[in-house]
């Protein structure tokens, strides 16, 4: 009875390691290209360190330009990974275990980008410590009454967190790589990462509630940290920026763009390692649902955002508004609702749309979208100031354009090296979950495999139930 | 028997969970304690389906603990700086509330966090320098198994009989007897 | 009485009397941070022995010579230093206040393309640094082979220096100087000399009238003396106790802070003036005398209603209640001046204004117009000398020069201000330029001799009777001269003694004194009692035993200065100093009307001094030039403005480059659409476009001087005339990036609109008494409309 | 206790600009060229703004100085991570360059946009920068300035008063801006004093503050709002 299943778990096990013990040419030449993106972004930022922070565009009254919006983003982005992953994980859903990995890295390493950029925002780069508690000379620590404290201690917390989390289901991975590899400088990498792992019962029950608490903690800190990036924004007396919406806003949105750079890993992932055996129509089949959802949700606020000051007829309210609808930033604007809403609904509202492809597709779309919605919240808000002899704009410079596609490429690099370092599937959660199917006895299949079977429903139905 | 000669160490590689419950019922039966066996899985396993004593884990009271050590750092933190030095900013009180609140907030979960790490690497003995008694956890020429999906059995302290008849009990469905 | 001068709070230790300088040394006052400067600037001062520490401020008197009006200030020296000016609180014109030009003074000062050498151009025709002794040779040897064919051309104001020059081409042998000034100065004396008899520009007691007509003067832009005239406005209008009219064509400062602004068709302010004299007299409410004071100076009787209405293009009713007003005023008062008289009738327009003032019975009384006299400090320098010319006769001259010629030009940028005289510069064979700048002029010249500016100079200024009280103010020098720097009076002495023709003094201040002494010995001589030309007013020199100690106490107490006794109507037209008998003057009304546009596309231009750049001397500041104009909030750069009609028409947007073509040249410069501008008109501030003028001003904007027609003249003053002047308009493009004009706070998108009717002090109510510190302790409510005049603040 | 405050006359403002050069000459604050100007980014401490109201040829004209209005509830103070901006016993919006770091935040949150930032270190080419005010700093690159209410001016009068042991009189401290006036529209001093001449002004019922319903408690008031009116015969 249990032979047939353990035949076939073996099989995939077997399959499974040898897709990541192949090396990938893609990869290397990836890696290699978003090297030279990696180049860009530093002498970017080199150069205005040597020049001054007014090598870019943004002037008075846009004194937050590009730098900041992409804070948001890859913050937002960030929780792709930690935040689903830790979702699914305390819902115990089963297709979460191809999925978790990827996701957890993109996490980390778009919030070591997005951290990075109000660095690269500051006007003094140089004593950016200034605004880390730490007993020092100048006799006066932070001011915590400042959102931009609240930001550090906020992404402080989440990266640490996302980072162990991340780790901590790593350790059993990097075991398996360090006994699988052969003797020397790569065994040895492995030896460090996985820390003595052996894989006995104590060790496994250990990791087993670190990982349920972390998933647990790890939820609201991810909520925090997205609602206080917004409270940069909304802490403050600036028309377009003071909402109380802000905050469950930045959090949905952040979400939403997360999948979305989610769906276009995974399709990239599936295709550039043959993972569909993993990484099935399925599981695309439900992050399609809970993206559309999410795009749903986005629009909602959208709108309840936008109604509440047109109808409340505020003056200086109002300036933003019409120049986000009518005015200088219509066209973003629109596009931005075309994108996000439109096209994802019209999509992935279908089965078709949820496949792969589409999903990716529309994943960039979104992507695009999102970073409009953060353009639009910081530079009209800011070149529509109460007075109006101050109005502005805003158009960035080479600098800043150089830094954003930099960073794009610092976060594929790290991607991409990842990937070829480590398993980007989670071999252990994999096994465990075909186990769970062997266990479980409704199906001879595990999850994962076999798309086609409609039994294939199974270990999520049963994952939802447990 | 004497105390010398029972370090015998026998490890045996199985390719399901079945035959390792056999043979640790067979390793029971012939008198070797529970704490002697060891068992290596490439993925954690059911509780109830070795005849093994559970794990224990303290993980969640020292995350706890750590949340509260985290959250009292941080209001410190926030409240006694801004008490050490009184700049008023924006009219608002010197140690303001939300402020305050949203530190600790933080702290709270960071501290919870790393206490759970920390306490998960101590409990599995990963944590450089802490090994686990009896020679357990330490690397197998056997790994490799587990890595490849496959589970090991490690028995220690057996006198030279006992690991003899291990041996050949396991030998019938072991994938690799050492 | 230096009370207000105690803002630094620094303890005082006063050396001498009545501001001549003042010494506040500062036990505190260390350097915070971050001063970084040079050694080498830390010259030993020749002039004064510092008794401050080092780092203590030092407060010296002196005055502003940046235009004619001779605010006197104070300037904060440090380590002999300049750092900062200020008005001196009881200065003689100003009372304590400066404007932008005279703060600025100090980057002239400490600019970083000073001319400060001597040079000479050489035979590679480059100007090399040669000594003072080589380039005076050089400039007195040309002048002496041809004293004849000299051409002297003075920028300063009138005063002691401009009679120094006088002095100095007479004893050259040389033809009187041309006195390089704007034109309407001379148009406002001519047409002074047309209406009161006397050839001075009127005096005029703001502070104390309460109803103020202003034909065009713009006297809170840049004309005459803006503190002067900027603290009688408040005075006029504060609780709104009197009102301001301006009737002018362009919308300028004055018009935005008056309280009725009428823009009338440029060209005919002065037939506005004549209609107001018709309605004025038909109303009956003045007296006979009056009247026909008035009536006396023209043959025609005045245009009526309609007609003024049809040629000034504003509603007969406006100029109907207008005139009412003027009649119920108690002390209503009429000013002329500014762009609308520099066309070609400008003197007729400007003697039609000033006239109304007979009908108002507002000469010689409080509140009204006086004559502006001065103690003739100009002439006692110019002894036997010859007046100096109107600017015209520059071209005059030139047109007739030869190559033999000789041109001295001090303190002037002629190249700048008229077209067309290039030519003759390059004809001449020597063009000496005394000046601090590489200006326009100074670029062309052959022998440059670098001058001192304000602060370094000794200042002897007789500064323009805006107070209708004559004065003399000097003051010593405040700083070192930079490099070798000198006074543009000892150079005009020096190239007089190199020229072979010495004069007595050895310098400007000996020459000053010396004039002093002279008018010692003429008040003494003519008995106490007489004034006039040759003698001072007898209190001004009781008290002093002779004529040294006279001299020196007047350079100690930082000159003479009159009182309000001594103020005095006009001659009056019948018995003046109009050397003619008198007659009917020209009426406006009677004159053409300029002609009509030509196109759509024609506009009457009207060229104005910002208050930024002036004539062109704030170009080279960097903190003039970054000041955004106040109407056009322009900052670097000339503009264009147009109104809000013609670019609807014409389909320009602002920002856009649009091209003027006048009747020889053309400009290209970014237009500003402005709801103010009268539709018809444009308005191009003059003082950009300098070819050079240091690093601030080179090819910055456009010089709109380069539209006149040097061929034209205001009528009867010898002045290029400036105003009327028609040009076609055009649309080019949208600008380049680098062709946007900067327009203040509103970037790449606004640069298109300008807010309008948005005045957000206008829209929500103050806040309620504040709880924490409870300074507001009234809700105070804006009033839009008219409150009660309220005199809380005055108490 | 001194509250320093501020009162400007609109109705006595002419918009001459002196105000400008003034502040500019006092506080070293640095000319940024055609260039940066153009991008938004001249450095003045105050401003004149400029409205209009109605059309041609009823066009009112208004200015309105504006700086930084020294909030006694300011948003641009909490905001601050360092502390590099604060408020000080008397009133004032301190600005400790010293710590600036560059986030701009407390120039986003300024509701009347005063702040201004020096996106480059400042240039004086020789021997311009022998005009620099010793008792002001100037400041590097990176880092965010605004009016101090000239505050150099007001530790100078506090000092002389205090070496002659006496109070500081009311209109002993004169800003930059409030001395080169030409039509004295400006009233400076100590808003807690109530005879003091600002207070007196404050006190118009023409006073006002500028957005003012944000409640920023400003050490601003400004005054305005009276018309020519025809006196009866």
């Amino acid at each position: 009875m249990t032979d047939r299943p353990q035949a076939s778990a073996r099989a995939l096990d077997g399959e499974l390691l040898g897709r990541l013990d192949r090396r990938r040419s893609g990869l290397l030449v990836g890696s290699l290209a978003s090297g030279v993106l990696v180049l860009v972004f530093f002498y970017c930022w080199g150069y205005q360190i040597a020049n001054g922070i007014g090598v870019t565009g943004i002037n008075r009254p846009v004194f937050w330009g590009f730098y900041i919006i992409n804070f948001v983003f890859w913050i937002g982005i960030s929780h792709a990974g930690t935040l689903i992953s830790a979702i699914l994980r305390v819902t115990k859903a089963e297709w979460r275990r191809p999925v978790t990995r990827s996701a957890e890295a993109i996490t980390l390493f778009a919030l070591a980008i997005g951290g990075l950029f109000p660095l690269i925002h500051l006007g003094r780069v140089a004593i950016f410590y200034y605004m880390i508690p730490y007993p020092n000379s100048r006799m006066l620590w932070p001011n915590f009454r400042s959102p931009l404290v609240w930001d550090i201690a906020a992404i402080t917390t989440y990266i640490i967190g996302s980072a162990l989390y991340l780790f901590l289901p790593l350790i059993p991975d990097a075991a398996v790589m360090r006994d699988r590899a052969a003797a020397g400088l790569k065994k040895r990498f492995y030896a460090v990462l996985a820390l003595g792992w052996r894989g006995t019962a104590q060790q496994w029950h250990s990791l087993e509630w670190g990982i349920r608490i972390l998933a647990v903690a790890i939820i609201p800190v991810a909520v925090s940290v997205h609602t206080i990036v917004s409270w940069d924004f909304a802490m403050t007396q600036t028309p377009g920026w003071k909402s109380t919406i802000f905050g469950p806003y930045f959090v949905v949105g952040a979400i939403f763009s997360g999948i979305a750079v989610l769906m276009i890993a995974m399709a990239l992932l599936r295709r550039g390692l043959a993972l569909d055996r993993f990484l099935t129509d399925r599981v695309f089949n439900n992050l399609g649902l809970l993206f559309v959802t999410m795009s749903l949700v986005w629009g909602y606020f959208t709108f309840a955002e936008h109604l509440t000051v047109w109808y409340s007829g505020d003056l200086f309210e109002k300036n933003v508004h019409h120049v986000l609808l009518h005015g200088d930033f219509a066209v973003p604007f629109w596009t931005m609702v075309v994108v996000n809403l439109v096209i994802p609904v019209a999509v992935l509202s279908f089965p078709r749309g949820r496949r792969p492809l589409p999903t990716a597709l529309v994943g960039c779309g979104v992507l695009v979208g999102m970073w409009l919605e953060r353009f639009l919240i910081v530079v009209p808000a800011l070149s529509t100031p109460r007075l109006a002899y101050s109005i502005g704009d805003y158009l960035p410079s080479w600098v800043e354009l150089g830094i954003m596609i930099g960073a794009i490429g610092v976060f594929a690099c790290l991607y991409f090296t990842f990937t070829q370092l480590l398993p980007i599937v989670s071999v252990w959660e994999m096994r465990e979950g075909w186990r769970h199917a062997a266990g479980g006895g409704e199906s001879g299949q595990p999850s994962g495999a076999a798309p086609a079977s409609p039994a294939a429903a199974s270990p999520v139905a049963g994952g939802g139930a447990a | 028997m004497t105390r010398a000669a029972q370090d015998h160490l026998v490890e045996a590689a199985f390719e399901s969970v079945e035959d390792v419950r056999s043979a640790v019922e067979a390793a029971l039966e012939s008198g070797v304690a529970a704490s002697q066996v060891e068992v290596r899985s490439p993925a954690p396993l059911e509780e109830d389906e070795l005849p093994l004593p559970k794990p224990k884990s303290r993980v969640l009271l020292f995350a706890l603990a750590g949340a509260v050590l985290g959250g009292l750092t941080a209001f410190g933190l926030a409240a006694g700086t801004a008490l050490a030095y009184p700049l008023p900013t924006g009219g608002m009180s010197i140690v303001a509330g939300p402020p305050v609140g949203v530190v600790t907030y933080e702290g709270t979960a960071l501290g919870l966090i790393i206490m759970t790490v920390l306490r998960v690497l101590w409990e599995g003995g990963l944590l450089p320098g802490r090994a686990i008694r009896g020679g357990r956890g330490r690397a197998s020429e056997l790994d490799h198994h587990v890595a490849n999906g496959r589970l090991l059995l490690r028995v220690h302290g057996l006198s030279e009989e006992q690991a003899g008849r291990l041996r050949g009990l396991s030998r019938a469905s072991a994938v690799e007897v050492v | 009485m230096s009370s207000g001068n105690g803002k630094r709070g620094e303890p005082r230790v006063t050396i001498g009397r009545r501001d001549f300088f003042k010494v506040y040394a500062s036990a505190g006052v260390a350097v915070l941070q971050g001063c970084r400067r040079r050694d080498q600037e830390l010259i030993e001062s020749p002039v004064r022995r510092s008794t401050a520490l080092p780092g203590a401020s030092v407060w010296r008197r002196s005055i502003c010579e940046q235009c004619g009006a001779g605010c006197e200030i104070e300037v904060r020296t440090v380590d002999r230093l300049a750092k900062k000016i200020e008005g001196l609180p009881d200065g003689f014109v100003n009372a304590g206040g400066v404007c932008a030009l005279g703060h600025s003074a100090l980057q002239e000062l400490y600019h970083p393309d000073r001319v400060t050498e001597p040079m000479r151009r050489g035979s590679s025709g480059e100007l090399e640094p040669v000594s003072w002794e080589e380039a005076l040779e050089t400039a007195a040897t040309a002048i002496a082979a041809a004293p004849d064919a000299t051409t002297v051309v003075a920028g300063a104001p009138s005063g002691p220096l401009l009679g120094l020059w006088r002095r100095v081409a007479a004893t050259v042998g040389a033809p009187p100087p041309v006195h390089w000034q704007p034109a309407d100065g001379i148009v406002e004396r001519e047409a002074a000399r047309l209406a009161f008899g006397e050839s001075t520009r009127p005096a005029y007691d703001l502070a104390r009238s309460d109803y103020v007509v202003s034909v065009g003067a713009p006297f809170l832009d840049r004309w005459r003396s803006p503190v002067h005239f900027g603290a009688a406005w408040a005075e006029l209008t504060a609780d709104r106790r009197g009102k301001l009219v301006q009737v002018e064509a362009r919308h300028s400062l004055t018009a935005a802070n008056a309280d009725e602004w009428l823009p009338v068709r440029p060209g005919s302010e002065g037939v506005l003036a004549r209609g107001l004299a018709g309605l004025l007299m038909a109303s009956g409410k003045f007296p006979e005398d009056a009247r026909a004071a008035y009536e006396a100076l023209y043959a025609e009787a005045p245009p009526d209603l309609a007609a003024t209405a049809e040629r000034c293009g504003i509603d007969a009713g406006r100029i109907e209640r207008l005139a009412a007003e003027l009649a119920r005023a108690r002390r209503p008062l009429v000013m002329a001046g500014g762009s609308a008289f520099e066309g070609e009738s400008g003197v007729a327009a400007g003697a039609a204004a000033l006239a109304l003032n007979l009908l108002l019975g507002a000469v010689g009384r409080d509140g009204g117009v006086f004559a502006g006299i001065d103690f003739g400090f100009e002439d006692r320098l110019a002894g036997e000398a010859a007046a100096a010319l109107p600017p015209a006769a520059l071209a005059d001259r030139l047109a007739g020069e030869g190559e033999s010629g000789v041109l001295v030009v001090s303190e002037a940028d002629p190249l700048h201000g008229v077209p067309g005289l290039e030519a003759a510069f390059e004809r001449a064979g020597t063009v000496v330029v005394l000046s601090a700048f590489f200006d326009d002029t100074t670029s062309r010249a052959d022998v440059v001799l670098p001058v001192q500016t304000d602060l370094e100079r000794f200042q002897a200024v007789e500064p323009d009777p805006v107070r209708g009280v004559p004065a003399l103010l000097i003051a010593s020098p405040t700083v070192a001269p930079r490099g070798e720097a000198r006074h543009p009076g000892d150079v005009a002495l020096a190239l007089a003694a190199a020229a072979g023709s010495a004069l007595p003094w050895p310098g400007f201040q000996e020459a000053v004194e010396s004039a002093l002494s002279g008018a010692f010995a003429a008040t003494r001589a003519a008995g106490g009692g007489a004034s006039g030309p040759v003698a001072l007013p007898a209190s001004l020199v009781a008290g002093a035993l002779n004529a040294r100690q006279f001299v020196r106490r007047t350079t100690d107490a930082g000159g003479l200065v009159g009182t309000e006794e001594m103020r005095r109507a006009p001659a009056g037209p019948a018995s003046g100093d109009a050397d003619e008998a008198p007659g009917p003057i020209p009426d406006p009304a009677s004159l053409p009307a300029p002609a009509a546009p030509v196109g759509v596309e024609a506009f009457t231009l009207i060229p104005f001094e910002s208050l930024k750049l002036a004539d062109g001397r704030g170009a080279n500041r960097p903190w003039l030039q970054e000041l955004p104009d106040p109407l056009s909030t322009v900052m670097w750069g000339s503009w264009v403005e147009v109104a809000t009609a013609d670019a609807d028409r014409l389909g320009i947007r602002t920002g856009d480059i649009v091209r003027l073509t006048g009747t020889a040249a053309e400009i290209e410069l970014p237009a500003i659409v402005l709801p103010t501008v009268r539709p018809g008109s444009i308005g191009v501030p003059v003082g950009g476009g300098h070819a050079d003028y240091g690093r601030y001003a080179r090819r910055r904007g456009v010089n709109v001087n380069a539209l006149l027609d040097p061929d034209r003249r205001v009528a009867g003053a010898g002045a290029f005339a400036r105003g009327d002047l028609r040009v076609r308009v055009e649309r080019l493009r949208r600008p380049r990036r680098s062709e946007r004009p900067v327009i203040y706070g509103r970037g790449l998108r606004q640069a298109e609109e300008i807010p309008v009717g948005w005045a957000p002090h206008d829209s929500g109510p103050a806040h309620a008494a504040l709880p924490e510190s409870g300074f507001v302790r009234r809700l105070g409510h804006p009033r839009r409309a008219a409150a009660a005049p309220t005199r809380e603040e005055k108490a | 206790m001194t509250r320093w405050g501020m009162a400007i006359d609109l109705d006595r403002c002419t918009g001459c600009e002196a105000c400008v050069v003034a502040c500019a000459a006092e506080n070293n604050i640095q000319t940024v060229g055609e260039e940066q100007a153009r991008e938004g980014r001249a450095m003045h401490w105050l401003r004149i703004e400029r409205y209009y109201e109605g059309e041609f040829p009823n066009v009112r004209t208004r200015f309105m100085p504006v700086l930084c209005q020294q909030c006694g509830a300011a948003p641009c103070e909490p905001v601050c991570p360092v502390y590099a901006t604060y408020r000080n016993p008397e009133g004032l919006n301190a600005m400790v360059y010293s710590r600036c770091i560059g986030t701009r935040f407390c120039a986003n949150n300024c509701p009347y946009t005063v702040r201004v930032f020096n996106w480059f270190d400042a240039e004086f080419p020789a021997p311009l920068d022998s005009q620099l005010n010793p008792d002001v700093s100037v400041r590097p690159g990176g880092v965010m300035e605004k009016c101090t209410f000239c505050v150099q001016r007001i530790q100078a009068g506090k000092d002389e008063a205090a070496q002659e042991e006496r109070e500081v009189a009311d209109g002993e401290i004169k800003t930059a801006c409030q001395q080169s006036c030409p039509t004295k529209a400006i009233a400076f001093g100590d808003l807690e004093d109530p005879d003091s001449e600002v207070s007196r002004w404050a006190e118009s019922p023409r006073a006002f503050s500028l957005l003012g319903d944000l409640d920023t408690r400003p050490g601003v008031v400004y005054l305005s709002g009276t018309e020519w009116r025809e006196p009866a015969e």
